[in-house]
């Protein structure tokens, strides 16, 4: 039982896990290494989560630091701004992105402004964990990808991670951090790969981009779940004589366009990839901001690979919705043949 | 109404768990009507079964089971008039059947198929069922400020669970059935668990029912596990409302005997015996025991009525099984009313998409 | 008193109305109409609406049509969602696009997706009004521009008026369209200008974007309040020898795209110009499109001027926030010296 | 609890509206606590009546006087310990002055500058006043859980209005006081209106106490114009929360005497006869009666307090009027800890424009 983790944990042990399973390792990290952390949200006790994300942590740490609340999102971001406002931690999750509606008032009118309104007398350090996007055939409204919404609001760090590796470093560093994380988890890939992870509770820079494959002659810029595709089709345009720079954006907001820029005046061509919704969505900031500062050395326009304007299908069809690595390759190309 | 604990008195029923009577049954409820509910949840009863089935097996999504639920389902399905309108959570199967949403149509819904919401008949004005937790019941409020503003003799029924109460728009779409005198009758499936969350933390107050002090409207509790303090409960309620008296809180007092969803393992978070001393509650258990015992139910129709419901079940489980998909592109095609320039564009987008995956199917696949 | 005109509307009166008296006057327009048509809110009655756009409306139309909901927006939203599906034409109002908030649930998750999720045996004709922008030095909260937000949420439009007659024309399309619209009255100039209306029920497009002045030279993209610093921009540039044209978005989704690509097709260089803060909103996604669809008529970058990624300052420096004509003439001067 | 009408009782009150005693004070209200407490009432309404002034004259911007719930808020702030946490609403200024913020910080925040809220000493970690309505009362619930996970003996007071009551989070808040049992004290200002809505379109209930009931926790009415019976309700509720015997809702009814705020005319909607009875109840005049009636307030006592207060309100005035500017970045630099690099980027174009802005008022402006 995950429970028994504790001690080895203490001893700094390598730990061969899954994207969730390293989610679960950072919060374990956290609630040991700082009493103020409390995790709280609906079916986080006994149940472990949904997705199993704070498997064990009742048994480890307890009822007062592993919290079950009522089934009620505001509430739960509400609650947390108030526990965050006196010096807890708290990393509250909500169970699927889709119920995250309902707390957006509370993190864009009082999460996000809370430091600011008193100008630092109090603050908010809380995280807002939930997992995200399509993919794995979950009935509506469990498939969002509304990351958009909360990169929007000033005062929130929007956080996504695409690796065990990343889940661990971020998320630490975003429980740690002196304001308030909207933390992001790409359900598809939470069991996808396993990676070794060294429980050192290193965390992991939140103001940056990750570079996970360099080339030269196009960048492709991806966040989240989507990063497993846009690596494929960087491998298969690889076989395919192109050489492509794979930029994992990571924190959505606020946004490291450095790193991006840099990339894209280096290959002069740049794919986004983003499963939500085509309009108004991340990679419309990313790709006007390109446009803005690196005109120049644009040999072709950038193009987004996205969802549809619509919402995302009940799952018989949401394959058709979510974009593919054929349409990544596909958009590459295209940059390819133009200019 | 505050002055009266009579709103919230001890539960409400008439036949127990052991199938003896009560209390006198009410008017309208006799051994036809008896059989009549008993047979929709054995039907009821056997669509969950294979909806699990199908899951199990591939064939379907997540499914929400109901089992343990159906007298609630079906003493509201049964209580309610053509023209009342339903606006249902996630396990209001038996309603639905009853309102002529049709088995397959339930079993597509959660095949993940929006034509399942294809509703006709009695239902083509009903809701689908929500799936964020509580914020139908405002749609069911709406619905029923539609109605009172056009001074029909119509009424709502508005369901969620327990769970559901702790959320602030149900209190809210309450709180306006009580200022507005709505006619809406709101039922709380108290089936003790919210996933793994029980009962007894979603709130300090002894019942559900009580809330409805808090709004201003009747309030009571009924053994959910019996399908006529349901009916007797919803029919005097919609009557009541119908006649523009106002709103009424039903909290259902039931147990949920499967997992939460086929997703679910509940065996993580609750004692097997607690559920299985729920099954000695069995709703259908206690009905068939009435019946039999009051010389109203054979062996014989018992079996008659285990094989049509099957082959009923049957039949809408290969209809399902055999529907043609949706046309690609009608994920697109109902966003509007009429499919926007920007959606036009994301169609021709994906049917090109869809000719390239195809071409590619044929030839060395590079899809996802 | 208002309440007296209605008669006066039959005869096809020309009124000369300010934007938030011809908000009234399409209101009164519409309910008259419809009998299906009601409007709600917080103190819409009696009093009026606090800025009075529904002045009057209670006393013509009486307590059934004109209705004061208690104070919830989720429920003005969600109560708003059951009505239209039987076939009401609610037109609610959020007091103060602020408090809006709340709602996004009920506006993301079903009035958006009502006739999608039953495949058009359902449907949600509604409108959600808000007053929303900043300069009026209105306490916190009372300042907001997330229209971005909204447009981010499929099966909604989003149409925002920067006159009195398009305010009139489209919120008589937006509660006649067959889906729900939230529909943002830019509260800084509903008393800035009169104009004459003639009530004569005519709507206007709600796919289309308004040129409201020709020009060669570059293009200048806003909405909402801004159209007013844009047009004194362009009048200044006009004095220094540049000619703009000034495109009013009005609705900004879905977004009519095809007028702005023609015009900076034609001029080559483009400035987008947005209240709301910089990052993740209509401007970006704009600016991107641009980018895509039209890089190689591109002679410039183009430019965003927008507010901060900070929350609107309370009043006292709200002035420091807001972007102003000299902003705009100096992004277009930058356009105009590159390339 | 819900058993017993107890907890709503009819209001509760001591001195009434003609300053006549209705039964004994409590322990711990004596002369002096009435002196102080009439003391703090009048330089409240001086400041209130100074803020209308200032906003009238184009040197405040929209301000919602607390005329008429004086009472309220000087109970509350005198009930509380140094340690509780006082998680206002936007009529709180008596109790905000009782904490140890100045008056001088309560004008700059309806001035529109932020370091109003930059309050020290006992209240360094109470909540600013929150604009959208109900939010702050799960704030105060999630201060609660953590005074209650750390064990200390303190509790929260949080505020809110009636209007407030139709909120989803005001009841999902006070549901998790009643299930968590936590040290909160919610007070509901019943001043009858909310902007133009009355105190009846917005729920069905009797009372708002009542609404108590519907989540488990002591609920009470009391009269919001007596302030010896605010006092001693809140105390009592303190001391119970603290006690870790759970929250209550107390609803203290009163009246806005004044339009909603400075943007409002409350003659478009409301009787001038019903605000002129309301000043019958006058939480103020009341209290002067009784201590002039029972010999422990004199005509001179009363003009050296007003002397006092004038200047008090003046010198507070003046400071405000005289307060520097805050630095043009100040909006920037604490959205974050730190300033992140686009911000430092936007901070950086701030104060280009501003350059810019400056040089063209020297010379031909062609700013806004
Ligand atoms: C707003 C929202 N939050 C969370 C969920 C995830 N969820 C689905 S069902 C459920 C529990 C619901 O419990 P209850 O209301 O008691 O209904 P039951 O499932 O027990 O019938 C949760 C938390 C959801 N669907 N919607
Ligand atoms: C969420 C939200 N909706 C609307 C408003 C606008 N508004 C400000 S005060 C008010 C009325 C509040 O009434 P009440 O709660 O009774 O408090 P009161 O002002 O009467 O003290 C309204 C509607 C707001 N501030 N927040
Ligand atoms: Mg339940
Ligand atoms: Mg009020």
């Amino acid at each position: 039982m995950a429970s028994n983790r504790r001690a080895t944990c203490k001893d700094l042990q390598t730990h061969d896990v899954t994207l969730v399973e390293a989610v679960n390792l950072a919060l374990r990290r956290a609630l040991i290494d700082d009493p103020d952390v409390v995790v709280l949200g609906e079916d986080v006790g006994t149940n472990g989560g949904v997705f199993r994300a704070t498997l064990g942590l009742r048994e480890a740490f307890g009822y007062k630091r592993v919290i079950d609340t009522p089934l009620a999102e505001a509430l739960i971001a509400g609650i947390s701004v108030g526990m965050a406002s006196q010096g807890l931690r708290p990393v509250a999750e909500i169970q699927f992105m889709g119920f995250i509606n309902s707390a957006v008032e509370q993190m864009l009118c009082h999460a996000g402004r809370l430091r600011n309104r008193t100008r630092g007398r109090l603050s908010c350090p809380m995280v807002l964990r939930a997992p995200f996007g399509g993919g794995i055939h979950a009935p509506e409204h469990h498939s969002e990808s509304t990351e958009a919404m909360f990169a929007h609001m000033p005062g929130l760090r929007v956080v996504i991670p695409s690796s065990p590796t990343r889940a661990y470093g971020l998320l630490l560093s975003s429980i740690r951090d002196p304001d308030p994380v909207v933390f992001l988890e790409p359900k598809r890939i939470y069991r996808l790969v396993r990676q070794q992870i060294e429980d050192d509770g290193q965390g992991l820079p939140l103001d940056t981009c990750f570079t996970l494959r360099q080339g030269k002659d196009l960048t492709l810029v991806a966040w989240g779940a989507m990063i497993h595709e846009t690596l494929l089709a960087a491998r298969e345009l690889a076989q395919q004589g192109v050489d492509a720079e794979v930029i994992d954006v990571a924190t959505i907001s606020p946004l490291d366009m450095a790193t991006i820029l840099r990339s894209v005046e280096k290959t002069g061509r740049c794919v986004v990839i983003q499963e939500a919704a085509r309009s108004f969505g991340v990679g419309s900031e990313i790709s006007a901001r390109i446009g803005e500062e690196a005109l120049l050395y644009l040999r072709s326009p950038v193009q987004r690979v996205t969802g549809y304007d619509t919402p995302m299908p009940y799952p018989s069809n949401e394959s058709l919705y979510m974009p593919s690595t054929a349409d990544i390759v596909e958009a590459a190309r295209a940059t390819l043949e133009t200019a | 109404m505050f002055d009266s604990l009579d709103q919230v008195p001890g539960k409400l029923g008439f036949i127990d768990a052991q199938g003896n009577t009560r209390q006198p049954l009410p008017a309208g409820v006799d051994v036809a009507w008896l059989q009549a509910s008993y047979q929709h949840m054995v039907r009821i009863r056997q669509l969950d079964k294979k909806a699990v089935a199908l899951q199990r097996t591939g064939q379907m999504h997540t499914y929400p089971p109901c089992l343990g639920q159906e007298a609630i389902g079906t003493g509201i399905g049964l209580a309610m008039q053509d023209d009342d309108i339903l606006v249902p959570y996630y396990r209001d199967q038996a309603t639905q059947v009853l309102r002529g949403v049709t088995m397959q149509q339930v079993l597509q819904v959660w095949g993940g198929d929006e034509r399942g919401n294809l509703f006709t008949g009695v239902a083509a004005r009903d809701f689908p069922n929500s799936v964020p937790i509580g914020t139908q019941m405002s749609h069911a409020a709406g619905i029923a400020a539609a109605m009172k503003s056009r001074g029909v003799r119509q009424a709502v029924v508005a369901n969620c669970g327990d769970g559901a109460t702790s959320r602030g728009d149900v209190y809210e779409a309450l709180n306006l059935v009580g200022v507005w005198q709505l006619p809406m009758v709101a039922v709380v499936n108290n089936n003790q668990w919210a996933i793994s969350v029980p009962r007894s933390l979603q709130t300090g107050t002894r019942t559900l029912a009580e809330k409805a002090l808090a709004v201003g409207i009747e309030g009571l509790q009924v053994d959910g596990n019996d399908v006529v303090a349901v009916f007797h409960a919803v029919r005097t309620a919609l009557a009541r409302a119908r006649r523009g008296k106002g709103g009424t809180l039903i909290e259902a007092v039931s147990y949920r005997l499967s997992d939460h969803t086929t997703a679910d393992d509940a065996t993580r978070y609750r004692d097997a015996a607690e559920v299985s001393r729920a099954w000695d509650y069995d709703p259908v258990k206690r009905l068939q025991t009435w019946l039999h015992a009051s010389g109203h139910w054979t062996p014989a129709q018992e079996q008659a009525l285990l094989a049509t419901v099957k082959k009923e079940v049957d039949e809408a489980v290969s209809a399902y099984l055999n529907e043609p998909p949706q046309a690609p592109d009608d994920f697109i095609a109902y966003v509007f009313a009429e499919m926007t320039p920007p959606l036009l564009a994301q169609r021709d987008r994906l049917l090109i998409r869809l000719a390239r995956d195809a071409a590619a199917q044929g030839g060395d696949s590079h899809g996802q």
